[in-house]
């Protein structure tokens, strides 16, 4: 298991610095000048140059990479070059609304999304299933945005049962981190309870043809515990590995939801930075979520060993 | 092993597949759906009113007229008009997204599944792409060559191409070990003949399902893009724009939202049911479900 | 008592000296305050100086009022301002007209200071009290020696609140206190005049990227105040008894075009004139502002309502456009067909609208364009290009800009016309600047009046740039804030809010 | 007479859709306590539908029964709730499957497998429960049950996990156990225990027993009583000696007449002294290496040694796992042998590379064990069989032809070139197979357990084809299988392997008809029904 757990740590640095070099070269070779937002409306082209060549704009595009990549590996992310804030300072404020939000979606979605899948595969082809298939599609094909501003009419305007926006830190108040949680949880879950509950179906009507899950019928089991207790639990390494790879799905829907929602999240922050051509904030964003997604990934990789004692490391 | 034999070879023909198959009508309906979009999408000129961007400021955000069926947006142009033309776009960009990403996917996974060697390099790069997210790789690629249809197509294909590389080295590896790719090695049959003939049509049912996914979200995804403010022109309508430009009178012009956002999820509900059906219907382990 | 605002947009760039970022201003008016001040009648007064001026123009004495302190309990001293005055000179075009004239600028006493000029120019109080472009902040001498391209890392002013830096959150939250030092100064508040009375503990700038979320949070009693609300969305916000709207900027803003006059088809002075004609001041306004009752169709660059109002020009964009005439001068002018590269930005909501419905007007008269989507920034970096427009340049570009930043001939950058050193588009007009020459030396309203009047007339002919009119936006806030004044952006010395 | 515990009549079962066809037609059969009844029948031919009707477990959707009934004690089964259904399982009739891997769920501890039968049924207290797993796990024979007992599925070999399902099916003691054919995975070693082990526990519990397989060597150690069936009709019944010596019906005949004799054919003179194929100290090593990792490594072959010559068969036997394929592959050059030398008509392959491999592929072919997958599924019959001569530059047209008539050489109509091999049943696809491995005009023929999936029967047919075949071509055939049976009828010389290494080699009549390791003798020992010629309705002749 450690060792396994070094190697895969190990696999991840090739592919953390593909995306290094990968956000590198795309961002030095986008239109837009950092320079130019600093300095606003009236700057003259002479003002522009001064400003570019104070942030080091000039340099190289190669000394500019190996210094960024120097600094990274001494634990420097830079300073932003638009509010002069360092960046690693800047990511931490913005970084936990955001990770309570995914956090509290991924909950919701798999409390919801799991017993959904489940009884659309055991009432497989009826219309139980139809209908469970067609609400996680629906799901999946309204723009996030749309569902973000219909729960706000509805839930906060409408009914006044919450408020419309914003973010309370749960360490400060954890009933008004609940309570304005709640509307962009339902948001992002919606995309991610459609994959999960789709792919529970999927995967547990191959695991309900399986041998052992007649066996368990020949037992004389009730039906809840065959279908929980031993189909379940062998249908989860699928389950599992499409809530991991959905991760990146959930980043990107933060973007939109935390506009929405307004939320002083890392979404906001990425693409607040992206359009500011924020480099060093846009570069340690990108290696940051890649990093998450990379992590949470080798997590779930471990989880399989726990779901099923087959898999050992 | 032997149980049941007889009825997975019956379980092969297609037609026998289809009788047993109880799916339901959703499929029907969404095919005529999507037909009926497809239909207004490629004979938008001849069937809509109006010069989707012909603009009128007078008539801006007036309501549903005989003129104007579904009303006029805030440049005063015709919604009915707009939202048939955006099929078009939002099609385009689905079907070439799909294609392009299916295509290159397709060949990148085959190789890497096959040679050990390139699998490594591939992978990683693969892996790279993959843990970006993609919203924000997008809005960087449409910012780095401007906002056409083909840029948006191109950055929204990219982050898809890791996605169908993985299903198809997935196959492709588990294809391999297949008796009839060992037989084929020793009739002596060449590398890339094996990956084209042997390998590559193992590929065909799950991608079908995979590529209308893709195409779902690359429509969803252009949505976002234009709701970021990385999208294509308000002169080339898709639904993503539409909706994006509409989505400040939300609350006072519902209907500007709530047709491009209907056409939208029919279109995107009728492609995932067609989908699921696809893959009831392709996948071969259907025979082992029945037995 | 804390007063919660959603202003136009993120505060990220926090040294006033180098953007003319219009929230960088705002959030500077907050924390520096300047020494001499405009009112809404465009009059300097004083603010934290008194000041006179010498019989021969020439030398300009300023006196520090009582009781101005730093918010680190630091005495204002006539060094501090010396050096914030000198920093402020290398980044404005006002400041460095005085610079270019200036004979020195050094300390008279404890509370004094002067500057001594080598002519007359007339326009020095105006340049150094105009609340936009760069406007003049006082600031410490340790924060003001630091070089003018190089950020300030200290927000220490000595204005009517203290910013928080432990809570401030670039692009999100910004945190004032109220500054209990403060000895406001003399006089009726007017604008940027007068007394600064701050009545409440706390301001907090909160950014929202929607503006249909801040209205529901307005409504809902979340925030206090909204800066911009767009006009499409008043409905939402009539009848809505706990939420008061109105136009506080009064003045409004301006939107323009800009074309590059470097390349085909706009180094043509003709084809420039024929797109000006085809251009309709209503539709462009419609399109972006829609109710009438928020923008004005007005001929004036200098702007409506202001003292240089005139019209001269500019009749074809006050009646809705002439394509037939500009279809004949296209003509004439021997237009082949070269594409007009016309840059939208699609990430700005007030930007959105004029390229579109200029594209249309400009194809209905004849032109060929080519309409790029592209997000602000990029805009603003390509709009620097001075490549040719298929090569990576551009042709036109609309912006907005605030009426009191273009209501004077020196103030107006976009009537810089020396070449390449004017702003983007790079005009080469000697006439103009033989213009603004005449202008500055003017020495009385009259005769600044008159050279303005010829001034928009050149600008008409030759279009320097398009004027498409003007127009306001409404602000909304909550019944219960009192005080909310009138002024061409907003301050918050002076707002309460009462108990209920 | 004792006590009939399940009373079967005339049922009938039905695919489950308008119209759909009956796949049991009116069968009958009665199990008295303590009687081994067994059910036997070509695949396919409705045994296990019977017994899934029986216990209620058809598969929902796909069949139901459309008639009949099923008594168990008298209570009739096909009217019954699913509530008293589940009530009865496992506590009156109880059912072990086929395929002991899949079987047990495999994230679940094989005790608590057996405990949960124990708790859905009974009131035990826990502790009571799990000493009452602890003897039925011993009474099934497992050793070190209190380590087994918290193990998973994985962790234990097939024989083990098998004697789970029985300790699982008898805890409670149920009146009727099915067995459908528990033993087909296994090795024979294995499967004789395991067939020893429910005969003592049947006697314990006086349980009726209905055992299903194809394996009539099976059915003449265990059977009281048979039951044959045929494509849904029940054929013919009765006690076991009377029905293995005086069948009644032409098709319990010819089902008995196709098991092939355990005595070996015999020899056959020898026609080339031509050799194809020379194996010399062949060693094949998997695993180990591996970055960072250490993967175990296994020794599958070791010192193998043998030739081949024109003409001649060479069968490789030995149970699960000795490295008899291993040797195929490594000859086939499919993988690369770790060691040892390979000399086809005299050149070294064992280290050729894919490219240097091309000028030898064309002279080696194999055919594999597994009908339904050696053939892609998307591909004609013809295209499948003209791959190879086309490869090595055969016209398409004459390639196409010579396909035609090497299917028309393996007993298919010509017309069946243009149809896909779904269209054809297992013994077709295996003759496919090897028309395709013809096609090539090979030396050397290896046939990787060629016949194992195969029914008696259509085993018999394709064994002729083998014998056939290599008359008329004069290939050698290495032949590889784990039952002595089709040994002891096709090869000229037999090689024994016990993990990874040839402990007996020369020719098949003294191998098995006079074995002189211990090995060779404990496999002999434990083929089934060995004392039995059913080709002869007759016991073996005392020889
Ligand atoms: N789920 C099913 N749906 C439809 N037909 C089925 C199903 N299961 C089995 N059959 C058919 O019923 C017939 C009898 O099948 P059954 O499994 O009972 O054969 P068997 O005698 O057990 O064969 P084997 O020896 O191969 O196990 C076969 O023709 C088979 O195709
Ligand atoms: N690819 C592989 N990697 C590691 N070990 C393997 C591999 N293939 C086979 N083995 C191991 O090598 C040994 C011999 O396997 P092989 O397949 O040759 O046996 P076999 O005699 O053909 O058995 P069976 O009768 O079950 O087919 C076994 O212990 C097996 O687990
Ligand atoms: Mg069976
Ligand atoms: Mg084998």
């Amino acid at each position: 298991m450690p060792v396994y757990f070094v190697r895969r740590v190990l696999a991840a640095i090739p592919v953390m610095l593909v995306v290094a070099i990968f956000v590198f070269l795309l961002l030095r070779l986008t239109p837009g000048d950092p320079a130019a937002i600093i300095a606003g409306d009236m700057a003259t082209p002479a003002q522009l140059e001064r400003i570019r060549d104070a942030l080091g704009l000039n340099d190289p595009l190669h000394i500019q990479f190996l210094t960024w990549i120097g600094r990274l590996l001494q634990g420097d992310f830079g300073t932003s070059l638009i509010s002069n804030k360092p960046v690693l300072e800047l990511v931490e404020d913005r970084m936990w609304p955001t990770i309570w939000i995914a956090l509290i979606t991924i909950t919701l979605s798999v409390i919801v999304a799991v017993p959904m899948g489940v009884l659309a595969a055991w009432r497989h082809r009826t219309w139980v299933d139809h209908i469970v298939m067609t609400f996680s599609v629906l799901g999946f094909s309204i723009p996030v945005f749309v569902i973000g501003y219909l729960l706000i009419k509805l839930f906060a305007i409408d009914l006044r049962w919450v408020p419309v926006q914003g973010y309370k830190a749960p360490s400060a108040d954890i009933g008004g981190f609940a309570i304005r949680a709640v509307l962009p949880a339902l948001t992002l879950a919606s995309i991610y309870i459609a994959l999960i509950a789709r792919m529970t179906r999927a995967s547990l009507l191959d695991v309900l043809n399986e041998d052992y899950v007649r066996t368990a019928r020949a037992k004389g089991l009730a039906e809840r515990r065959v279908l929980f207790r031993h189909a379940l639990r062998n249908a989860a390494v699928p389950v599992m590995t499409v809530i991991g790879t959905g991760f990146a799905l959930l980043i990107s829907g933060v973007v939109v939801t935390e506009s929405v929602f307004n939320i002083p999240g890392l979404g906001r922050l990425t693409v607040d930075s992206i359009f500011a051509r924020d480099y060093p904030v846009i570069q340690a964003l990108i290696l940051l979520t890649s990093g998450i997604y990379v992590a949470v990934n080798l997590l779930i990789d471990l989880s399989y060993s726990l779901l099923d004692p087959r898999i050992r490391y | 092993m032997a149980d049941s034999t007889p009825l997975r070879a019956a379980l092969r023909l297609p037609t026998a597949k289809l009788a047993g198959l109880g799916l339901g009508f959703a499929p029907l309906i969404a095919a005529i759906v999507l037909l009926l979009i497809v239909l207004a999408a490629v004979f938008a000129p001849y069937i809509v009113p109006h010069d989707p961007i012909a603009q009128n400021p007078v008539l801006r955000l007036k309501p549903p007229s005989a003129d104007f069926p579904l009303g006029t947006d805030a440049y005063g142009r015709d919604l009915l008009s707009r939202v048939v033309y955006g099929a078009r776009i939002s099609l385009t960009i689905g079907i070439g997204v799909t294609v392009m990403a299916v295509v290159l996917g397709l060949f990148i996974g085959l190789v890497s599944g096959f040679f050990r060697t390139a699998d490594a390099i591939v992978m990683r790069i693969m892996d790279g792409l993959m843990a970006m997210p993609s919203v924000l790789l997008a809005i960087a690629i449409v910012s780095l060559f401007g906002a056409s249809i083909w840029t948006v197509m191109a950055a929204i294909t990219i982050p898809e191409i890791p996605r169908v590389v993985r299903l198809v080295r997935s196959i492709v590896l588990s294809a391999r070990e297949e008796p009839y790719v060992e037989a084929a090695l020793s009739l002596g049959t060449s590398m890339p003949r094996i990956l084209w003939r042997h390998l590559m049509p193992n590929t065909f049912a799950p991608l079908t399902v995979q590529a209308t996914y893709v195409c779902a979200s690359a429509i969803l995804t252009e949505a976002i893009l234009s709701f970021l403010g990385a999208g294509v022109s308000t002169e080339t309508p898709t639904w993503g724009n539409i909706m994006a430009e509409a989505r400040i009178y939300f609350q006072l012009k519902p209907s500007l939202i709530l047709w491009p956002g209907l056409a939208l999820s029919l279109c995107i509900l009728s492609i995932n049911l067609l989908g699921d059906a696809a893959r009831d219907i392709l996948d071969p382990r259907m025979g082992k479900r029945e037995g | 008592e804390t007063i919660t605002a959603v202003m136009h947009s993120g505060l990220r760039v926090l040294d006033p000296v180098m953007t003319t970022a219009h929230i960088t201003r705002d959030n500077a008016f907050m924390i520096f305050d300047t020494l001499t001040a405009m009112n809404s009648d465009f009059e300097v007064t004083p603010q934290m100086a008194s000041f006179e001026v010498s019989d021969d123009g020439l030398t300009y004495t300023f006196t520090l009022r009582d009781g101005l302190k730093w918010h680190d309990g630091g005495e204002v001293t006539p060094a501090d301002c010396i050096a914030s005055i000198k920093r402020w000179m290398v980044r404005d075009g006002g400041g460095q007209m005085i610079a270019d004239r200036m004979e020195s600028l050094e300390a008279t006493g404890d509370k004094s200071f002067a500057l001594k000029l080598k002519e007359p120019f007339p326009y020095t109080l105006q340049a150094m009290s105009k609340p936009s472009g760069l406007a003049l902040f006082m600031m410490p001498e340790r924060i003001a020696s630091t070089p003018a391209d190089t950020a300030i890392t200290e927000y220490i002013g000595s204005g009517p609140f203290k910013f928080v830096p432990d809570e401030f959150q670039p692009g999100v939250k910004v945190v004032y206190e109220k500054n209990e030092d403060y000895v406001p100064a003399e006089g009726p508040q007017s604008w940027f005049s007068g007394a600064k009375d701050v009545k409440v503990d706390r301001v907090e700038w909160v950014t929202m990227p929607d503006a249909q979320t801040s209205i529901n949070a307005l409504m809902n009693g979340e925030i206090d105040y909204m800066e911009a609300v767009p006009v499409d969305l008043l409905p939402l916000l009539q009848g809505v008894d706990t939420v008061k709207t109105d136009v506080l900027a009064k003045l409004g803003s301006v939107t323009i075009g800009r074309m590059n006059f470097l390349y085909p088809p706009f180094d043509n002075p003709k084809i420039r004139k024929a797109a000006l004609m085809a251009l309709s001041q209503e539709d462009v306004l419609t399109a972006l502002i829609g109710n009438p009752e928020y923008f004005q169709v007005c001929g004036a660059i200098f702007g409506c309502g202001t003292p240089l109002e005139f019209a001269d020009g500019s009749e074809t964009l006050t009646s809705g456009g002439d394509i037939e005439g500009a279809k004949a001068l296209l003509e004439e002018a021997g237009y082949d067909g070269t594409p007009v590269v016309l840059m939208q930005p699609t990430d700005v909501v007030t930007l959105a609208a004029q390229p579109v419905v200029a594209a249309q007007a400009l194809r209905a008269a004849g032109f060929v364009v080519d309409m790029q989507p592209m997000d602000w920034q990029t805009l603003v970096t390509r709009r620097a290009s001075q490549a040719k427009p298929s090569e990576g340049g551009w042709n036109l570009f609309f912006t907005n800009w605030i009426v009191p930043e273009v209501s004077n001939p020196l103030a107006n950058i976009m009537l810089n016309g020396r070449g390449d050193s004017a702003w983007f588009g790079w005009p080469n007009d000697p006439e103009i600047e033989g213009l603004l020459g005449e202008y500055a030396s003017a020495a009385d309203l009259d005769t600044q009046k008159s050279v303005a009047e010829k001034i928009q007339a050149h600008v008409m002919e030759n279009v320097n740039y398009i004027h498409l009119g003007q127009y306001n936006s409404p602000s909304a806030w909550n019944a219960a804030l009192t005080g909310v004044a009138d002024a061409p952006f907003p301050v918050f010395w002076g707002v309460g809010k009462s108990a209920d | 007479m004792m006590a009939e515990v399940l009373n079967v009549e005339n049922l009938r079962v039905a695919i489950d859709s308008p119209g759909g066809a009956e796949v049991v037609r009116g069968i009958s059969l009665t199990i008295n306590e303590g009687e081994t009844v067994c059910l036997v029948g070509e695949s396919g031919s409705g045994k296990s539908v019977t017994s899934l009707a029986t216990m209620g477990l058809l598969p929902k959707g796909s069949l139901k029964p459309v008639g009949g009934t099923i008594r168990l004690e008298g209570e009739d089964l096909l009217s019954c709730s699913a509530a008293r259904l589940r009530d009865l399982r496992a506590t009156r009739m109880s059912m072990i499957f086929q395929e002991p891997m899949t079987a047990l769920n495999p994230v679940m501890k094989v005790g608590d497998q057996i405990t949960e039968v124990l708790q859905a049924h009974t009131k035990l207290s826990n502790s009571a429960c799990h000493a009452k797993v602890l003897e039925m796990m011993e009474q099934v024979g497992l050793p070190d049950v209190t380590r087994i007992v918290s193990s998973y599925p994985h962790q234990l070999s097939g024989g083990q996990r098998q004697r789970i399902m029985i300790a699982m099916a008898l805890v409670l003691d149920p009146k009727l156990l099915i067995a459908d054919e528990p033993t087909t995975a296994l090795d024979v070693t294995t499967q004789k225990q395991i067939l020893f082990l429910i005969k003592e526990l049947q006697k314990r519990h006086g349980t009726a027993v209905l055992f299903i397989t194809h394996d009539m060597g099976v059915v003449s150690e265990i059977a009281d009583r048979v039951y044959v069936m045929n494509r849904g009709d029940l054929v013919e019944t009765a006690p076991i000696d009377t029905l293995l010596r005086h069948p009644k019906e032409e098709y319990t005949r010819k089902l008995l007449s196709a098991v092939p004799s355990l005595t070996p054919r015999a020899a056959r003179p020898v026609s080339s002294e031509r050799t194809v194929l020379q194996v010399t100290e062949l060693v094949k090593r998997y695993g180990g290496g591996g970055f960072l990792a250490r993967a175990p490594e296994t020794l599958a072959a070791n010192d193998v040694n043998f030739t081949l010559k024109a003409g001649r068969t060479l069968g490789i036997v030995g149970e699960s796992g000795s490295g008899k394929s291993t040797v195929a592959r490594c000859v086939m050059r499919l993988i690369d042998p770790s060691a040892g030398g390979i000399r086809i008509a005299g050149h070294d392959i064992a280290t050729l590379s894919r490219n240097g491999m091309k000028p030898y592929r064309r002279k080696l072919q194999m055919v594999f064990q597994d009908p339904y997958r050696s053939l892609n599924p998307r591909i004609t019959v013809a295209e499948s069989i003209m791959e190879g001569p086309v490869n090595y530059g055969t016209p398409r047209a004459e390639a196409r032809a010579r396909a035609e008539e090497l299917l028309e050489l393996v007993g298919l109509p010509a017309s069946a070139a243009a149809r896909y091999p779904h269209q054809f049943s297992g013994g077709q696809r295996q003759r496919i197979a090897i028309a395709r491995a013809l096609a090539m005009e090979p030396d050397l023929l290896v046939a990787d357990e060629a016949v194992s999936a195969l029914d008696v029967s259509v085993q018999a047919q394709v064994l002729d084809l083998f014998a056939e075949v290599q008359e008329r071509m004069g290939i050698a055939i290495l032949f590889i299988t784990h039952d002595l049976r089709v040994a002891a009828q096709i090869c000229d010389d037999v090689a024994v392997m016990r993990r990874g290494e040839v402990v007996e080699i020369g020719d098949t009549a003294t191998v098995l008809g006079n074995p002189r390791h211990e090995y060779t003798r404990a496999l002999l020992e434990a083929a089934p029904g060995r004392h039995w010629d059913f080709a002869a309705f007759a016991p073996v002749s005392a020889a």
